[in-house]
């Protein structure tokens, strides 16, 4: 970890056009404050990857309430409208992936691995423009790796060396896109002193900046 | 009981002690009330709960794959998503239930998108519906009238060939190679109202009085 | 889980032929005591899939002593000279994965994959044989994935419900093994009432049989 | 100082504080005992720890990639291999210091096999040199006067186009497009017997010293 960070220091992380994965699963485990500043700096034409839509007012919601993202990969969206609407007039790009192949493609990006075999999607509109490689006569779709220039994680208990667990069901998608993003950020829902080498979900090297608590 | 709770209950005969099972949203979810005593079944929501418990007027940060809140059961476990999707892909779940739009006689269903429409993704459905080692469709039988059960989808499909069984507040069916078998009838309707409100031909060998219907 | 079982009872699962995963990295992790009850077996024609030969006295390194072992997968077998001998005399096949792809083909085999696509192993000897896929110009080999009949676990910490977590560098390819194998057995370091489910790294229901502590 | 130590003693004075380095087992070992004051490198061994230690007399399960017995420093991680060979392949290693039988002008490196006469296997060597972001090459520069570095490796390969640098106990190159250069030479020896003892031709800009030497 290179260190804790405060609001300013994040903003000036930020830039349009960047391609950013958060964590969370109907917001649950998202990073709130994390999401309200990247509202606050106003960055836009964002490529999102997150596991849904989130709701207007929670999660990846708010950025997309604020307009400010160009592309959304998720699995699902029904829990946001408007992620529909903006879907309809096409100011929204939506990639629907499956969840599991979601997270297969996030753990292929985190890896360094050029994509996985998977059966999930096959004979479905999920395989369209994809290609169907046979292996031992079991026909696959081949699905291509996901990567970041940042990721957002939430729901993180941090330690002061940088090491992360996540508390409950907040910790779903978030290890996993510790991994495969150029810059990582946390926000810690609790702080704690050191956290025991058995019980470390994303070790330290892996995390960029913790958010500091507000003040 | 109304017709939701029929179904939940004939689901639930299903489960065998020791079963690994995933509930989707909807009918699905009630099945959990319907467990007979003496059976001991492992709930498992997929965004990171083995042992899922039921909703508890506590201070957590549990909730269910609806993103409401839900608890964990003594033995439990929390897991990210990487390993949740590992478990459903990889054939460890011993029973899914899932609502439907429509089923076919190839076992066939449909369940996720009506174009133009209604968008709100897979979530993990086609994971599921792939991967977990039977699958059960929870549904009414028709949408207002609508027969569901096809002979051949028209919607986008979740997942091809992947249904074992459907269970409506009509009747039992499974899925076989030769096609649907009508195996149960509940005793409020006759054989030939199953099949009028049922577009698919249905096979019928031995029909017997929907089990767990006490009248 | 299905519950503890003693000598006898584990001993009723093995079979000739079997491909049996182990975990260990040089023995550290490795179930000394399941591994002895397979040489007591007498078993054999087996596949064995570890990360290593382990030794002579020491590890999987006990069945290739016995001549129990047909084929060996592992990363490295330099630490015991009998794999060189025997294979030398053909009396054993050594399939060598490089550690990581043999990891991510215990995972592809425990998550339903069909293949993950990797760099590692291109332009070597390891690229014999497999197809070479290329993902947006940059070729990659397809390794395939791996599973096993029986997956013997070590370094485990189990509860009474059959959860496990393991202990320092004994976890190693152990909790990778878990999903990757139609029976699983472990063998447990430390028996404890309960692990906290955010401390849990393989969650119950992917564990078949413990193994009973000696009398 | 042995020649063992003045390569690893060069070497630590490549590792950046806050580096993330994996060492093989040798002379890379070494590597961890001549870290500059003020530098804190994190260690990564590969069958899972991030933040090894020293040996220590106290009874543990830990032990290095080489199944010796370590430790683990505070603030480090127990992983398991998915996750330790993720890191590896997923570019997260800043460095990692390999020995090796034979490097060439290309960047390539065999280090895995002598065929007919020794197959260790790779462990996670070819990982390592094709995953981490900088790959050191630590070994003797002859192998009793038989030069090691050369035009082309005429072993199989561990990986192609991989290595960044090379230092021996003569001298510190580095490998460019162009071919490898000759950087720093150890005082007790001329350019000619750097390229006397070298089978490849080496490219001579400015040539100094070798750094990190007392005479």
């Amino acid at each position: 970890m290179k260190g804790r960070i405060d609001k300013t220091e994040f903003i000036q992380l930020l830039q349009d056009k960047m391609t950013i994965m958060v964590g969370g699963f109907l917001a649950n485990g998202s990073p709130e404050r994390l999401i309200d500043l990247v509202v606050e700096s106003g960055i836009k034409d964002l490529t999102i990857i997150c596991n849904d839509g989130g709701f207007p007012d929670r999660g990846v919601g708010k950025l997309i309430e604020t307009r400010q993202v160009k592309r959304l990969i998720a699995s699902h969206i029904g829990t946001n409208p408007t992620v529909g609407v903006l879907m309809q007039s096409n100011e929204l790009e939506v990639e629907l992936s499956p969840q599991g192949t979601l997270a297969e493609r996030i753990h292929a990006g985190g890896a360094g691995l050029g994509g996985i075999l998977t059966k999930t999607g096959l004979n479905t509109i999920v395989e369209e423009k994809k290609r169907v490689i046979i292996v031992e006569d079991i026909p696959y779709l081949l699905e291509t790796p996901l990567k970041a220039d940042l990721a957002l994680i939430g729901g993180a208990v941090a330690d002061k060396y940088g090491n992360l667990a996540y508390l409950q069901t907040m910790r779903n998608f978030n290890p996993i896109i510790a991994l495969a993003a150029d810059c990582v950020v946390a926000e810690a829902v609790q702080e704690v002193d050191e956290i025991d080498p058995e019980h470390v979900i994303t070790p330290h090297p892996l995390v960029d900046y913790i958010l500091a608590e507000e003040q | 009981m109304d017709d939701k709770q029929i179904i939940a209950k004939r689901i639930a005969m299903e489960l065998n002690d020791g079963d690994l099972v995933n509930l989707g949203i909807g009918i699905p979810t009630l099945v959990a009330d319907y467990i007979e005593p003496g059976k001991t079944i492992v709930f498992h929501s997929e965004n990171g709960v083995v042992g899922m418990g039921p909703y508890i007027d506590e201070n957590t940060y549990i909730v269910n794959a609806g993103g409401n809140k839900a608890s964990v059961l003594k033995g439990g476990a929390f897991i990210d998503s990487l390993m949740s999707f590992s478990m459903i892909r990889g054939g460890h779940i011993s029973v899914t239930v899932l609502g439907a739009l429509e089923v076919d006689i190839e076992g066939n269903v449909a369940s996720w998108i009506v174009p133009g429409k209604r968008v709100p993704g897979m979530g993990g459905a086609m994971d599921l519906v792939e991967g977990a080692k039977k699958v059960i469709i929870a549904m009414t039988h028709t949408n207002k009238g609508q027969p569901k059960i096809l002979t051949r989808c028209r919607l986008p499909l979740t997942a091809a060939n992947q249904v074992d069984m459907i269970v409506t507040e009509m009747a039992v069916m499974s899925v076989e190679k030769d096609g649907l078998h009508l195996k149960e009838v509940h005793p409020n309707y006759s054989i030939e109202e199953v099949l009028k409100a049922t577009e698919a031909p249905l096979i019928i060998d031995q029909v017997i009085p929907m089990k767990g219907i006490e009248l």
